[in-house]
C-alpha cells in the first residue's frame, strides 16, 4: 500500500477517522481458535463480556436446540480479530466453547 | 497604501511588562489560563487572577501544581477549542520542556510569555536568557520584545499568527526578567472589541468534541513520523512572511509596528551589534554617544527569533565590516560559546557574508551592565572591523 | 556476509534465538550483529529479528530485506509474506512436521531454487521443556542446515544463558532437533 | 460546576449492557489482555458523550497505532505523567465554552482519564493530586497491572510484595519485590473527593455500576476507580486465565472490592470464606519462586490488610481463610 506524503497527512498526526482499526486484522495472531457449540451454549453473554477484542459477536440469530429450547440470539466468533487467548472458553459456564488448533492453510 | 484606518489616539498607562502581558491576555478574551507561579513571572498570573476575580476576564483559571501541569492543561484546553494562555520562566520553562515538544508536535495554537531568567545551579532568580535558549529548538515560534508596549502588542500578534491555519504553531513571547518584567513604563492598551477584531478566535480545527470524535496523540511508527515532523518544518518556514503581514496589519489597526527584525541607526553604520530585549532598548539610548565618538555602530534588534529572519539579516549586514553578537546565555564548549553567535556564524557561512563576526557573552545572572559597558561593546564592534576576535568574549566576568 | 531473518510471535523467543546464533559466531571469532525489529512487541503478535555474521567489524545496522536464511519459529507464520525476499539458493528453516520439499512446494518456493530444513520443533519443545517455546529447538535445524556455527558452541551459549535443569532441557531439545532435521532442495 | 452528568446506566445483569461497541476490534493489546475487557465496559457505560484522556501506557500504544484507532469517542494522549492536568484543561474548557455560549449549555461531554499503575501511582501522582485537589469534574480510571508492562514488566510502585519483575528479579540476594504495593485508592480518598472505588473485571455488575456512580458524581467533583487488570505477559500466566485470576484476587482478599461514597466506606463484594492466597499465587509465574515461608509471609500481609478493611467496614465483611 502506498504510504501518504506529508501533504496528505493531517497535522499533528490526528486520526480523523477513528474506528479504522477494523483494517488492522489481528486474527492471524491465534494458534488456537474458539468454536462455540450452539447446542450447549446457554446464551449467558459471558464470552461476549470477557473478550478483550470484541471478537465474540452477539447476533439476533434464533436457534432451537435439539431439546427444543428456543433462543432468540446466538454467539459467534469473529475470526478476523480473535487472537485465540481462550478467555471465552475458560469462563464459559456451560463449557460450550472448545479451543481447537488453527489448521495452517 | 490605502488611507490608514483612523487610529484612536490612546493615553498610555503605566504597566510593567508582566502586567502588559496580562492585559493583552485579558483583551484577547482568553478562555483558559493554567499557570504556576515562578519569579519573575508571578505578577502576570496574579494580575490575571484579579481580572478573573473581578469578572473583567471570563476565563477558567486552573491553579496547577507545577509548570509541567501548567503547559499540559493549557495544551489540552487549546485542543478542546479554548484560546489558552500561560506564562512561565527559568526552572518552570525547563520543567515543562517535555510538553513544549508535545504542544508544537500537536500544532496547538498556544501563546506563552517567558520572563527570562537564569537557570539553576547555582540558583539565580535574576535575568539572563539561558532558560529560553535551552528551549529554542522545541518547535515553537519565539519572539523577543524590548518594551512593555511591544510585549502587549506581540502577545496579540502571537495569537493571530498561532491560530492562522497555515501556521498552527505555539508561540513564546520572551522578555527579560526583572529588568523588564518588573519595570513600569508607559503602555497603550486597546479595547477588547478592536483586539478581537484584529485577532478573532480561531479554535483548534480538530478539537475534542463528542459530536466529531478524533484521536489526538497516537503513537506513530517510523513509516509516518518523519512526514509529521516535516509538516512542522514547512509551517515554520512560512512564518517570517506571515509574521510580517500580521505586524503590518497591526500597524494599520493600532498605529504601532515593529517588523520582525529592526535595524536601528543603521544608516551609514559600518559595524552592527546584534542584541535583543532590554539590551536592545539600552543600546538605543547609548548608541548616539558612540556615534558622537565617531563609532558608526548600529543596532540589529532581534524580534522574531524562531524562525530566524535570514533574508532580513543578510540585507542589513551585507555591507558592514563587523557584527558583534551579544549573548545572554552560554553554550558551554560550542564553537562560539554564545548560542546566538553560533547560529549567526552558520548564516554568515551560508550566505558568504563578509563581515567579521565577534561573539560576546554578557549579563549572565543579571551581572550589572552600565551604559559605559554598552559603549565598550560598541568600541569592540568598531575595532572588530579590522581585527578578528575568534573566541567568544566573556564580557564583565572577573578573572 | 550472512544475513538471517527470524520470524516468531511475541513471547516465543525469536529475539533470543537471533542473539544465541550471533553470540556463537562471536565466540567462534567472527563478527556478528543481532537485533530485533523494534516496536511494541505484544504477546502473540508477529515479530521479527535479524542476525548478520561477517568477517569484518563493519556491519550495516539496517533491517534485512534479502536474507540468506529465513527461520520461522511459528507454524502459523509459514506464509509467503514472512518468507519474502529470501535469496535464491537461500535456506528456509522451519518449525514444521512437513518434509522440506513438501513445505517449499506449499509455499510456492519449489523448483529447486530454494533449500529447506524442517523439524517438528514444537513436539520436541513440548517433550523437553513442557512448553511450546521453540527458540532453542529450532537452532538444531539452523546449525544442521547452514553450518554457520558449530553445534557445541551453540550448546555452550545456551548453557551460559539458561542455568541448571532448564539449560540441560534446552540442550537436549537442540540435540534432538539437530538429529531429526530433514534437509532438501525444493 | 455547571456540567450535568445525568443519571447513568445501572445494571443488574450483563444484558443491561448496550451491545454497541465504542472501543472496537483491531488493537494491539496482548492476546488475553483484560484491559480490552475493561475498556469496552468503560466506554459502554460512559457512552458516546465522553472524552478519554489516556496516559502513555499499554492501552495507549496498543489502541492508537497510527493510522489506526479503536476509539469511537474523542481520545487524547499528551504524555505519561500529565493525564490529570490534561483532563483538567479539557473539563474546565468545556465549562467556560458553555458559559460563553460557544457550545450549548446542555451539551454532554464527560471527561474520563484512563491510565496504568505507573502513570498513576508513580510518575503521574502529582498531576493526579492536583486535579483531585482542584475538584475538577473528571473520572479517573486506573487499570492496574502492577508493573510497567508497556516497557517490558519493570516494577512500579504498584508491584506487590515478592513479585518477580524484570527490575526486581529473583537471585541470591533479591527475592523479587521487597516492598508492599502502594495503596493508591486510599491516597486518593484522602483528597476527600466524592467517590473512590476499587473494581475487578471478574465482577462485571460491580465494576460497571462503579463506573456509572463515578460518572454521576461529576457535577460535585472528581471520582477515581482503581481497576485490577490481570496481565498475562507480566504476571506470567496462560492468556486464558485473565478473568479467573482476577476473580481469585478478590476471593483471596488480595484485592477487596469497596467504595467510598462521600466518605462512606462500604465493601461492595463481601467474601465470607476467603481462599488461601496460595490459590491466587500458584497460577502466576511471577510468584513461581516463592518458598512456603514466603507464601506465608504474603498470607500474613493479606490478613492484616483484610483486618484493616473490616475495621473500616465496621464489621467482618471479608471472612477468614477457609481451611
Amino acid at each position: 500500500m502506498k504510504l501518504p506524503g506529508w501533504k496528505e497527512m493531517t497535522i499533528g498526526g490526528v486520526i480523523t477517522n477513528p474506528g479504522n482499526s477494523l483494517e488492522y486484522k489481528t486474527g492471524d495472531w491465534k494458534v488456537l481458535m474458539p468454536v462455540i457449540n450452539q447446542e450447549k451454549c446457554i446464551r449467558c453473554r459471558i464470552c461476549w463480556y470477557v473478550c478483550p477484542d470484541s471478537a465474540i459477536l452477539e447476533l439476533d440469530k434464533p436457534y432451537t436446540t435439539k431439546a427444543k429450547r428456543v433462543y432468540k440470539i446466538s454467539y459467534d466468533v469473529n475470526y478476523d480479530f480473535c487472537k485465540g487467548c481462550g478467555m471465552c472458553a475458560q469462563e464459559c459456564p456451560a463449557k460450550a466453547i472448545d479451543m481447537v488448533p488453527v489448521e495452517v492453510s | 497604501m490605502e488611507a490608514a484606518q483612523e487610529v484612536k489616539s490612546k493615553r498610555p498607562i503605566p504597566l510593567s511588562t508582566n502586567y502588559a502581558v496580562a492585559h493583552a491576555a485579558k483583551d484577547l478574551d482568553v478562555d483558559v489560563v493554567a499557570a504556576y507561579p515562578i519569579t519573575p513571572q508571578t505578577t502576570v498570573v496574579e494580575k490575571l487572577s484579579e481580572f478573573v476575580a473581578n469578572g473583567e476576564l471570563d476565563a477558567e483559571f486552573i491553579h496547577v501544581e507545577s509548570e509541567h501541569s501548567a503547559l499540559s492543561a493549557t495544551l489540552a484546553a487549546s485542543l478542546t477549542g479554548a484560546r489558552a494562555f500561560t506564562a512561565t520562566a527559568s526552572q518552570g520553562l525547563a520543567l515543562m520542556h517535555e510538553i513544549l515538544h508535545v504542544a508544537s508536535g500537536l500544532r496547538a495554537p498556544i501563546v506563552m510569555s517567558v520572563a527570562m531568567r537564569a537557570l539553576s545551579a547555582p540558583i539565580s532568580i535574576w535575568n539572563d536568557q539561558t532558560d529560553l535558549f535551552n528551549a529554542r529548538d522545541a518547535g515553537w515560534i519565539i519572539y523577543f520584545v524590548h518594551t512593555a508596549q511591544e510585549a502587549y502588542d506581540t502577545v496579540i500578534q502571537a495569537y493571530r499568527l498561532a491560530e492562522d491555519r497555515g501556521v498552527m504553531l505555539p508561540v513564546m513571547v520572551g522578555y527579560d526578567g526583572y529588568v523588564m518584567s518588573h519595570t513600569t513604563e508607559p503602555v497603550v492598551v486597546e479595547d477588547r472589541a478592536s483586539v478581537l477584531k484584529f485577532a478573532p478566535k480561531r479554535p483548534y480545527p480538530y478539537r475534542l468534541d463528542p459530536d466529531k470524535p478524533v484521536t489526538i496523540g497516537p503513537i506513530v511508527p517510523p513509516e509516518y513520523y518523519y512526514e509529521l515532523k516535516y509538516q512542522q518544518v514547512k509551517a515554520m518556514e512560512g512564518v517570517p512572511e506571515k509574521a510580517e503581514d500580521v505586524d503590518r496589519e497591526f500597524q494599520k489597526a493600532f498605529g504601532r509596528g515593529y517588523g520582525i527584525m529592526e535595524c536601528y541607526m543603521c544608516e551609514g553604520a559600518d559595524a552592527l551589534i546584534v542584541a535583543n530585549a532590554s539590551y536592545a532598548a539600552t543600546l538605543k539610548s547609548v548608541l548616539p554617544d558612540a556615534w558622537r565618538e565617531g563609532l558608526k555602530v548600529g543596532l540589529l534588534r532581534l524580534r522574531l527569533y524562531r524562525p530566524f529572519p535570514a533574508k532580513h539579516f543578510v540585507n542589513y549586514t551585507s555591507n558592514v565590516k563587523s557584527v558583534l553578537v551579544i549573548d545572554r546565555a552560554i553554550s558551554y564548549g560550542a564553537p562560539y560559546q554564545g548560542p546566538l553567535a553560533n547560529e549567526i556564524a552558520g548564516l554568515k557561512v551560508r550566505e558568504d557574508l563578509g563581515f567579521n563576526l565577534t561573539s560576546a557573552v554578557a549579563g549572565i545572572g543579571q551581572r550589572a551592565m552600565e551604559p559605559e559597558d554598552f559603549l565598550a561593546l560598541a568600541r569592540l564592534a568598531w575595532e572588530a572591523r579590522t581585527r578578528r576576535y575568534p573566541e567568544t568574549i566573556f564580557y564583565g566576568v572577573r578573572e | 556476509m550472512l544475513e538471517i531473518r527470524w520470524h516468531g510471535r511475541g513471547g516465543q523467543g525469536a529475539v533470543t534465538a537471533s542473539e544465541i546464533i550471533a553470540s556463537a559466531s562471536i565466540i567462534e571469532g567472527k563478527y556478528a550483529l543481532a537485533f530485533p525489529e523494534f516496536g511494541a512487541e505484544r504477546r502473540g503478535a508477529p515479530v521479527r529479528a535479524y542476525t548478520r555474521i561477517t568477517d569484518s567489524p563493519l556491519i550495516p545496522r539496517t533491517p534485512i530485506e534479502r536474507p540468506d536464511v529465513v527461520v520461522v519459529l511459528d507454524r502459523s507464520l509459514l506464509k509467503p509474506t514472512y518468507i519474502e525476499g529470501l535469496k535464491e539458493g537461500g535456506t528456509l528453516v522451519a518449525n514444521s512436521p512437513l518434509k522440506p520439499a513438501e513445505l517449499l512446494e506449499k509455499l510456492g518456493l519449489g523448483g529447486g531454487k530454494y533449500r529447506a530444513a524442517t523439524v517438528d520443533a514444537s513436539s520436541i519443545a513440548m517433550k523437553w521443556l513442557k512448553a511450546n517455546i521453540v527458540n532453542t529447538a529450532i537452532l538444531g535445524a539452523f546449525v544442521k542446515s547452514t553450518e554457520l556455527v558449530k553445534l557445541d558452541t551453540v550448546l555452550d551459549v545456551i548453557r551460559s544463558r539458561f542455568h541448571g535443569k532448564v539449560a540441560e532441557a534446552n540442550v537436549m531439545a537442540v540435540k534432538e532437533a539437530y538429529e531429526s532435521t530433514q534437509l532438501s532442495w525444493g | 460546576m455547571a456540567q450535568q452528568a445525568g443519571k447513568s446506566l445501572r445494571i443488574k445483569s450483563l444484558f443491561d449492557l448496550p451491545r454497541e461497541e465504542l472501543f472496537i476490534s483491531g488493537h494491539g493489546l496482548c492476546a488475553g489482555c483484560t484491559a480490552g475487557t475493561i475498556m469496552r465496559m468503560l466506554t459502554k457505560v460512559a457512552g458516546k458523550d465522553t472524552i478519554i484522556v489516556n496516559a502513555t501506557g499499554c492501552v495507549e500504544v496498543a489502541t492508537t497505532r497510527y493510522p489506526y484507532s479503536n476509539w469511537l469517542v474523542p481520545w487524547f494522549h499528551s504524555a505519561f505523567e500529565n493525564a490529570g492536568a490534561s483532563a483538567s484543561g479539557i473539563a474546565r474548557t468545556i465549562e467556560v465554552l458553555k458559559r460563553k455560549g460557544v457550545i450549548p449549555k446542555d451539551k454532554q461531554a464527560k471527561v474520563v482519564v484512563v491510565a496504568g499503575d505507573g502513570g498513576t501511582v508513580d510518575i503521574g501522582l502529582q498531576s493526579l493530586s492536583g486535579m483531585l485537589e482542584r475538584r475538577d469534574p473528571v473520572m479517573y480510571v486506573l487499570y492496574d497491572n502492577e508493573a510497567y508492562m508497556n516497557t517490558g514488566i519493570q516494577r512500579s510502585g504498584a508491584t506487590p510484595f515478592h513479585a518477580w519483575t524484570t527490575t526486581t528479579p529473583t537471585g541470591k540476594v533479591w527475592r523479587g519485590e521487597w516492598r508492599t504495593k502502594k495503596d493508591i485508592a486510599m491516597i486518593v480518598a484522602a483528597h476527600r473527593i466524592p467517590y473512590v472505588a476499587t473494581a475487578n473485571p471478574a465482577y462485571p455488575q460491580d465494576m460497571v455500576n462503579k463506573f456509572a456512580r463515578g460518572l454521576e458524581v461529576l457535577d460535585e467533583g472528581p471520582s477515581f476507580i482503581h481497576v485490577l487488570m490481570a496481565c498475562t505477559t507480566g504476571w506470567r500466566f496462560d492468556p486464558a486465565l485473565g478473568i479467573t485470576i482476577s476473580r481469585l484476587a478478590t476471593e483471596t482478599g488480595v484485592f477487596p472490592l469497596y467504595e467510598i461514597d462521600h466518605g462512606n466506606f462500604r465493601v461492595t463484594f463481601p467474601v465470607a470464606k476467603r481462599k488461601p492466597v496460595s490459590e491466587y499465587l500458584k497460577l502466576q509465574g511471577r510468584f513461581a519462586h516463592l518458598t512456603p515461608a514466603e507464601i506465608e509471609e504474603i498470607q500474613k500481609l493479606v490478613n492484616e490488610r483484610v483486618a484493616e478493611i473490616n475495621k473500616l467496614a465496621g464489621k467482618e465483611v471479608i471472612g477468614p481463610v477457609a481451611k
